[in-house]
């Protein structure tokens, strides 16, 4: 059988399935679920990439196949899936709809995997929806907020995917294909100003789904409103196929001379990075904060990408690899704190890190990685971003990523010192380590991110592959992937990784043996209660960590870009369009009489205009 | 018995007169031979199809032995006999669903409800396959008054009123017809479909301008048109569910035959195109900013109905091979798609009596099965994948590129968010809101529950393996754009 | 053998130049205040004193891992960012070589903040309220510094086509030129912001002992507090050698290389002791004000 | 063992040195003393040339000074504060109040003796002790570190029975946690 | 010249009618006492903040008359129209020291309750406030009633520094000087 068909028939059909057994046998549920996704990773990492099939459905033309890029992604995806799905099987414990849940998440994994092999468009369009309501239905699985999450979700969705589709028929009325091969060919024969309408409709549709300004403001309901183990795919994998489609843009559809687009692009996931940065600032909600995040570091990945540098484009997918380690990570350990404490609001929860050791040093490593810092897998991508943009003459670009990134560190902080440190509360005295099924997942991701930091060979040559299918040509050294420690950018500066980590290894350790070497013997730990605060004791029940309005100075400095938020210029254009609505509704007024007089009022003008337009 | 296109009409209007006998007889009776009947109906359009398409065929039927022109024929080519078999198949359905539909309504009013019911088929099956514009003028007729019957069925205030609106503009509509045809008699002199067609370049063409415009008009009455479709929000509200679903699978679709027949074959002008694309993109864009607003169930899906036909009304103004087989998909999917929301619906609303949207907050838990088949009818009529409203959009779509529709494509895509929106809205009450109306709930019946069932599936399969029907419906397509092999195989059946 | 011997000789003695030297600029800074304010002032020495009191002292609690770490995160930064600086120009005394060829600004710039976010970690996890605040205005006012600095640097490295500090330098020895007058906007823009990465008056809120009881350190005490002093120490000075190294053509030996830094670092000195403290947002706008205006127009003067 | 200035090592002088020559002192400001405290430190005295500055919390500070009368509800602060500065630690006694009461001889809520409490290693005399004779009680405290003698910390470690139960005669609900360093 | 009372005497007036059982006293120029039974202070309090204006409340002190076994309340409040301080005094038993709770008027009386509460014993029955106020687990008489003897307290509780033997009871010696005679109720507490 062929693969690609395997693959959707075992992920579908494993959908089906798992609710099946959620109804008649629970107990194999869990099992069944992380097994599938076991043979699905087996089977995506033993296909030929030479497969592929076509087939005629509905008088359309369809190819499904994995091409370099897309393969890059599906590691991605099949990766987080199954990672994802082993933490489901312990955070989603004692919850009910349980086959509901697993059914929408493989679906959503199988149209994941479905849009990348799509070498047409109907296809993806198809995938493209199936994983919009597939993801939808877990958005709207917790069942709060509806109303308002999930309406916004889809609405976007829609106007990301109808606007996709409009672009799908243009240029299908042009080139009379569905199939890429053929588009790509025959792309530029189109006339540019519909070129240009193309390239912008289908940036709306990527653009809904990698939340990119102006049309973020689903994202931060949808991902911290979705159970957590969902919210680690959704916005590890799930967001990076609308950066998929990016690159499918970018690179295929819109030809390189045409550097305003790119240029609007870079400029519009600049604002996005740092507008959604500041607003990850202002939360206090632990979900909602990387939610915003989410949105950003996506905006980095578009800046990459949008850049169309060799290093740019690498330091894009680099970034879209480990945003989803690190955030996927994130997400997760956000889901254990939820799951073990029963809240992430970080101005109620604080001072886990003694009781939560493994989960804290896995945010710890996520957070070090997303902030970018050396000798982590982010700094590996920011240095790219940075350079690319530097040497391609990007000046105040690189400002805006800069300060983006900065701010970052606000956030960064926030979230490790609102779960994990400060004082330790009775509240949360019975909070224990998140069980293993949730720490594995989270602790090889992180060990991706230590890994990436010295050696990112290991994801630069796919991402190598990838690029060569857009069209540039491989530059890396020919050289196994741990000797690849050497960065450099176009005006030949350079990065030695390996250094970097010995140095910072060295000394780090040389001066923890030292400072812990000294009064060892006599060390002992004091509780987070026993802080100097003049002279005043401080009693178990007292919780003096600092938490409400964190960042307030931040937050007054930056004010005028706080004080709307996009949202508000989004609720008035509804209210307006609906007030317009209710005058049109007006046109039936239940009156018969009103409604013979439009029939005549009709029938006289039609009589009136055919005589004298339509020419009979 | 031989199997022939008459049964079509001559069954069911038998039917009609026979129910208040068998129903003296027995109670059941009189609501079982509906079903015998469209049972049959659908057996014989499943023969008929079969034949027509493989022998490549069209079967003219004649009537007591007056040949075309002079006398009336039935002609039951692919397209006439797709919207024939999609109506007794619908037909079936529904009468599936209205079997144990409101138990407690006592049996004088149920025989009345099926006598209605049968005279209804019967004149909506006879639009589509008569081949003389003269008795499509009395088919229509005879569905118009049924369907006012149908629509004061409740004998209340609110059906009363709304009926006589239906009546007010139904009037306007028959005699427009009537007048049209009248005029038309008076140029051509012959009431056949045919001849007419035949006939016709030698018309004055301000003659046949006006005609034109007169009989569009009158069906645009039945087809929803705006701003002629005044009548139908209050219809849809007010008569009984699973009449909503007769009217959105039906009426208004013989009324769109009746239209595009005019002006495909009788007429045949492509400048009229133009302005049906127009007045499609109106209808559809008014209907769906009115739906967002509706306060009640019924009316949103009856603004939502009156929203699709435009679409339908689109896809045949854009007049290409690909925008018509796009219509015919519409076409069916509308009937099936808002026929299965019409009847799971009502379900949702049964008791109420103003049937609000607060009526169904929270009635998932309530109604697990009613609910999700209103969930996935939602769905499939926004066009999402995989199911089937999804392809017709999609061909539509692919249809208005090719001759360089953007705006239309926009508009229509446009239109597409906010039927999301209101749909989801919907569904959002249907599933996350805590119920607050005391209304006592009905479970559906066996028999109700199957006919929303056999629906979904089609919708489903339809979706995921379009294949299904688009062979049909390219024959169709392609035999409504034939006009001479229409004429000719009219004619040379009466030239024997 | 003898390579690694030599390199780890010369970090080591690059390590013991930066903390003598930054010791010494911390005695003469209190030296220099108590001068201003009319009192004779601690010796300069006093540092010195004050660090190795802080290491003998009993530290017999600590408040958890993160705690014991925090200072380690930081005196990490400090000595790896020395490491990666050119301490001495072009072909210098060739123990301050390290690794200075394998790193580059960006890499500087990133290398900077570890310390501080490890510190601020460390923090957090005393629990001490005081630390909390003082971690978030640090953490705020150091968005508000960063930029105007980034920007001064884009600015060089654009007009000069070399992300490297080296390349900085060797295009000042090749022209016979100091970069604060090729670009001097960007040389205006980042002594602004050196302003505030000095965390002296009026830009020390951070600390503010009277208000949050020194911030962040609150309940660093002994040891720990005696690293964090070192680690300052060190990274004044890897500061203002990477100023000098940009902006003022580098140094061809110590002497000149402690002239310089000690030019460089009057200014902040002078600045702070003369001024009152900024509020937090009050801190930020002013470096989103006349240094951002600067920093723009570095990048035009660089661009054109 | 501090006793024998001549038994010092070379490592201990230095230790000695460098603690006398560097004082973070935390002035615990209750009754009159605090005023005279900026005095002392500002450029008229300008204490800071002997080393001693301040110090924002008692894990930073080596000395304490108690800079007047302590009531009892005070003290409790006063000891929590003493108990959790790092050793080495001194404390300095600021004029009479601390001594013996002075003016608060016989107030119910006024405690007289702060040597029974915590470990005084130099008290100043006076009501208030003018910055003067602060400098004066500096110096003399640095001479006690310089030789060794500045014991205070050991005593009450040595001695940590004897001072609880005299704090316990005052502060009746004990709520301290226990100090074992 | 005379003073004139006018203010003061239409305050009089009001009070006078309004209340029954109360003595009211001009004083002096804008100060005037009303003398009241315990029950009678919260209809006088509301009475005078609600009808005569008298918005603002300055304090409630307690003075202990230990030769009448009485405590003596004294709420003072004012009125920022007529500039009138109104003292309302009221005397309650000391053996069963309770008054009622008056700080649903006036926020601010909480915290004077509490300090007297903590200082003299007395309790408002219905009264919510922290328990403690100045004192920390205070087990003694309260301090501020004049039957608490502090030296003796002071003697118990804290040490005496050797050498101040010379310490005397300078309290006669002070009263012969100014001609005033002891009360009896203290010579109880003298150590002669």
């Amino acid at each position: 059988m062929n693969s690609l068909i395997l693959l959707l028939i075992l992920v579908f059909g494993g959908a089906l399935l798992s609710y099946l057994l959620n109804k008649f046998l629970p107990i194999l549920r869990d099992g069944f679920v992380v097994l599938l996704m076991l043979l699905v990773n087996y089977v995506f990492f033993t296909m030929d990439s030479a497969t592929q099939i076509e087939f005629e459905i509905g008088g359309i033309h369809l190819q499904w196949a994995f091409s370099s890029a897309a393969f890059l992604f599906g590691i991605i995806v099949s990766i987080l899936g199954l990672l994802s799905i082993t933490y489901s099987t312990a955070y989603m414990q004692g919850k009910d709809r349980l086959g509901y849940f697993y059914m929408n998440f493989l679906f959503s994994i199988g149209s994941m995997l479905g849009i990348l092999m799509s070498r047409d468009l109907i296809s993806l369009f198809f995938f493209w929806e199936i994983m919009t309501w597939s993801s939808y239905l877990i958005v709207i699985y917790s069942g709060k907020d509806v109303d308002k999450r999930g309406l916004k979700y889809i609405v976007f969705s829609a106007i990301g995917a109808y606007s996709m589709l409009m672009a799908i028929v243009i240029i299908y009325g042009f080139t009379g294909s569905f199939l890429l091969t053929d588009i790509f060919d025959s792309i530029f024969a189109i006339k540019a100003s519909y070129q240009l309408a193309i390239a912008i409709l289908l940036m709306i549709g990527f653009g809904v789904k990698s939340a990119m300004m102006p049309l973020h403001v689903w994202a931060s309901g949808a991902y911290s409103g979705s159970p957590m183990s969902f919210t680690a795919l959704f916005s590890g994998a799930l967001s990076k196929m609308g950066v998929f489609g990016f690159s499918l843009v970018l690179f295929n559809l819109v030809s390189n001379q045409n550097w305003l687009i790119n240029e609007i692009i870079a400029w519009l996931a600049a604002i996005t990075a740092v507008l959604a940065t500041f607003y990850a600032v202002i939360q206090s909600d632990a979900k909602k904060l990387l939610a915003y995040s989410s949105i950003a570091q996506l905006g980095y990945i578009v800046i990459g990408l949008a850049s169309g540098t060799y290093l740019g484009v690498m330091a894009g997918l680099f970034l879209a690899v480990l945003h989803a380690v690190f955030k996927g990570t994130l997400f997760m350990a956000v889901g254990a704190v939820e799951k073990q404490a029963g809240t992430t609001d970080m101005t109620k929860v604080s001072g886990l890190i003694r009781k939560m050791p493994w989960t804290f040093t896995a945010s710890l490593i996520s957070i070090i990685a997303l902030a970018g810092i050396p000798p982590l897998g982010g700094f590996v991508g920011k240095w790219m971003l940075y350079e690319a943009l530097i040497t391609s003459d990007h000046y105040y670009l690189v400002i805006m990523v800069f300060l983006s990134s900065t701010a970052a560190f606000l956030y960064s902080y926030r979230i490790l010192f609102g779960l994990f440190l400060g004082q330790e509360e009775p509240e949360f005295a019975h909070v224990k380590e998140a069980p293993l099924p949730m720490l594995i997942p989270m602790l090889l991701l992180s060990g991706i991110s230590v890994l990436s930091g010295t050696f990112p060979g290991f994801i630069l040559e796919p991402i190598q592959n990838a690029m060569v299918s857009f069209g540039f040509d491989p530059r890396l050294p020919n050289i196994e992937w741990w000797q690849l420690s050497v960065l450099f950018n176009s005006w030949g500066d350079k990065v030695v990784l390996q250094n970097v980590m010995i140095s910072i290894t060295a000394v780090f350790l040389i001066a923890l043996t030292l400072i812990t070497w000294k009064g060892y013997k006599k060390q002992r730990y004091v509780t987070t209660k026993d802080i100097s605060s003049s002279g005043e004791i401080i009693q178990a029940e007292d919780n003096m960590t600092f938490q409400i309005d964190f960042y307030k100075p931040f937050e007054r400095a930056i004010w005028p870009l706080l004080k709307r938020k996009i949202d508000d210029y989004y609720t008035d254009f509804g209210n307006g369009l609906e007030a317009l609505f209710d005058l049109v509704k007006r046109i039936y007024n239940g009156n018969g009489q009103f409604y013979a007089i439009y029939v005549m009022a009709f029938l006289a003008l039609l009589l009136i205009a055919g005589t004298k337009y339509f020419g009979f | 018995m031989v199997i022939s296109p008459v049964h079509y009409i001559a069954l069911p209007l038998m039917a009609a007169f026979l129910i208040p006998l068998f129903g003296k007889l027995n109670k059941d009776l009189a609501r079982i031979i509906p079903g015998l009947v469209l049972l049959y109906l659908s057996y014989i359009s499943v023969v008929l199809m079969n034949q027509i398409i493989s022998s490549n065929t069209i079967i003219v039927e004649i009537i007591a032995g007056w040949r075309p022109p002079w006398g009336i024929n039935l002609v039951f080519s692919p397209f006439t006999g797709f919207l024939a078999s999609m109506f007794s198949m619908l037909g079936f359905v529904i009468w599936m669903y209205t079997y144990n539909f409101k138990p407690e309504v006592d049996n004088a009013q149920k025989q009345k409800f099926y006598v209605l019911f049968m005279m209804l088929i019967t004149g909506a099956t006879g639009i589509v396959l008569t081949g003389d514009i003269f008795n499509l003028f009395v088919f229509l007729e005879i569905t118009a008054i049924s369907a006012y019957s149908l629509t004061a069925f409740y004998r209340e205030r609110d059906g009363a009123e709304a009926a006589f609106k239906y009546l007010l503009i139904g009037s306007f509509s028959s005699t427009l017809i009537l007048l049209a045809i009248l005029l038309l008699y008076t140029q051509v002199g012959t009431l056949n479909m045919a001849e007419i067609a035949l006939k016709m370049p030698a018309v004055d063409p301000y003659m046949k301008g006006v005609i034109l415009i007169l009989f569009f008009v009158g069906f645009g009455i039945e087809a929803e048109m705006f701003p002629l479709n005044g009548w139908s929000p209050d219809v849809y509200t007010q008569a009984p569910g699973p009449i909503g679903a007769i009217f959105a699978g039906m009426v208004v679709k013989a009324g769109i035959y009746g239209l595009i027949r005019v002006v495909f074959t009788l007429f045949d002008v492509k400048e009229i195109l133009p302005l049906l694309v127009i007045i499609g993109m109106i209808t559809m864009a008014v209907a769906e900013v009115i739906a967002l607003r509706q306060g009640k169930l019924k009316r949103m899906l009856a603004y939502s109905s009156i929203g699709q036909m435009g679409l339908v009304v689109v896809a045949f103004g854009i007049g290409t091979h690909e925008s018509v087989f796009a219509a015919i998909f519409l076409m069916f999917n509308h009937a099936i798609i808002k026929g299965m929301l019409f009847l799971s619906g009502t379900y949702l609303v049964y008791n109420s009596t103003e049937k609000t949207l607060d009526d169904v907050d929270g009635i998932g838990k309530y109604l697990p099965f009613t609910s999700f088949l209103f969930a996935l009818g939602s769905l499939a009529i926004v066009g999402m994948p995989p199911f089937a409203g999804f392809w017709s959009k999609l061909y539509l779509l692919m249809a208005a590129a090719d001759v360089r529709l953007m705006a239309v494509i926009a508009i229509i895509l446009v239109v597409s968010v906010i039927e999301i929106v209101y749909y989801f809205r919907v569904i959002h009450r249907i599933y996350f809101r805590e119920r607050t109306s005391t209304i006592e709930l009905k479970i559906p019946s066996f028999n109700a529950k199957s006919a929303m069932l056999i629906l979904a599936i089609i919708i489903v399969a339809v979706g995921v393996y379009p294949d299904l029907i688009s062979g049909l419906i390219e024959r169709a397509t392609t035999d409504l754009l034939d006009k001479q092999s229409y004429i000719q195989s009219v004619l040379s059946v009466g030239l024997k | 053998m003898n390579t690694i011997l030599f390199q780890l000789s010369g970090a080591l003695a690059t390590i013991l130049l930066a903390f003598t030297v930054g010791m010494f600029y911390g005695g003469i800074r209190r030296k220099i205040i108590a001068r201003i304010q009319n009192r004779v002032g601690p010796p300069i020495y006093q540092n010195f004193l004050d660090v190795i009191k802080l290491y003998s002292k009993d530290t017999s609690i600590h408040h958890g891992a993160m705690q014991h770490m925090g200072p380690v995160f930081a005196i990490t930064a400090s000595i790896t960012s020395l490491m990666f600086i050119p301490v001495l120009n072009g072909d210098g005394w060739f123990w301050f070589k390290n690794l200075n060829f394998s790193g580059d600004l960006i890499f500087l710039v990133y290398m900077m903040v570890f310390g501080s976010l490890g510190m601020a970690l460390g923090a957090g996890q005393t629990g001490n309220p005081n630390s909390a605040i003082g971690v978030t205005r640090g953490l705020s006012q150091m968005v508000g510094y960063e930029i105007p600095f980034v920007m001064s640097m884009v600015a060089l490295m654009a007009q000069f086509h070399t992300t490297s500090i080296t390349g900085l330098m060797n295009i000042q020895m090749q022209e016979n030129t100091w970069l604060m007058f090729s670009n001097p906007f960007a040389f205006i823009a980042a002594v602004l912001a050196m302003l505030g990465m000095f965390h002296y008056s009026p830009f020390d809120i951070v600390h503010a002992p009277a208000e949050v009881a020194s911030g962040p350190v609150s309940e660093f005490g002994g040891k720990y507090l005696g690293l964090m002093m070192s680690s300052g120490s060190i990274f004044a000075f890897v500061k203002l050698t990477l100023f000098v190294d940009v902006f003022m053509g580098g140094a061809a030996n110590l002497i000149e290389l402690v002239i310089k830094t000690f030019a460089l670092y009057l200014i902040p000195v002078l600045y702070g002791v003369v001024s009152p403290r900024y509020r937090t947002e009050q801190a930020i706008t002013y470096f989103w004000k006349w240094p951002l205006f600067f920093g723009i127009l570095a990048i035009l003067w660089a661009s054109f | 063992m501090y006793n024998d200035n001549n038994a010092q090592t070379i490592v201990e002088y230095i230790k000695n040195f460098t603690r006398k020559n560097s004082l973070f002192m935390l002035a615990y400001g209750t009754g009159c003393g605090a005023i005279e405290l900026p005095a002392t430190l500002t450029s008229r005295y300008d204490a800071e040339r002997l080393g001693v500055r301040g110090a924002a919390t008692p894990r930073q500070a080596d000395l304490l000074l108690i800079t007047g009368y302590l009531s009892t509800k005070t003290l409790k602060r006063v000891i929590r504060v003493y108990e959790q500065m790092q050793d080495p630690k001194y404390v300095i006694g600021f004029g009479s109040c601390t001594i013996n009461g002075g003016m608060y001889w016989d107030s119910y809520n006024t405690i007289k003796l702060l040597d029974k409490y915590i470990p005084v290693d130099v008290y100043i005399n006076g009501c208030m002790p003018r910055p003067e004779s602060v400098i004066a009680g500096f110096k003399e405290l640095q001479r006690l570190i310089a030789e060794g003698k500045a014991d205070g910390a050991t005593k009450y470690k040595e001695n940590l029975d004897w001072y609880r139960e005299n704090q316990k005669k005052v502060l009746k609900n004990w709520p301290l946690v226990e100090y074992n360093w | 010249m005379k003073t004139s009372f006018i203010k003061e005497e239409l305050l009089f007036q009001q009070l006078a009618t309004a209340f029954e059982n109360v003595v009211i006293e001009i004083v002096r120029k804008e100060t005037v006492f009303v003398y009241a039974s315990k029950e009678f202070v919260l209809p006088i309090l509301l009475y005078a903040k609600e009808k005569l204006g008298y918005n603002s409340f300055s304090h409630l002190s307690c003075v202990d008359w230990i030769e009448n076994d009485e405590f003596e309340l004294v709420y003072i409040i004012w009125s920022p129209e007529t500039k009138i301080n109104l003292f309302v005094k009221t005397r309650i038993d000391r053996q069963n020291p309770t008054m009622e709770n008056t700080d649903m008027i006036w926020r601010q009386i909480n915290t004077y309750q509490r300090e007297i509460r903590e200082m003299f014993g007395i309790e408002f029955p219905g009264f919510v406030g922290e328990k403690e106020f100045i004192l920390e687990d205070w087990e003694d008489v309260p301090p501020m009633r004049r039957d608490f003897d502090t030296l003796e307290y002071v003697n118990d509780t804290f040490f005496e520094r050797e050498g101040r033997e010379d310490k005397q009871d300078v309290r006669e010696r002070i009263a012969k000087r100014s001609g005033e005679e002891i009360p009896d109720f203290a010579k109880k507490y003298s150590r002669e």
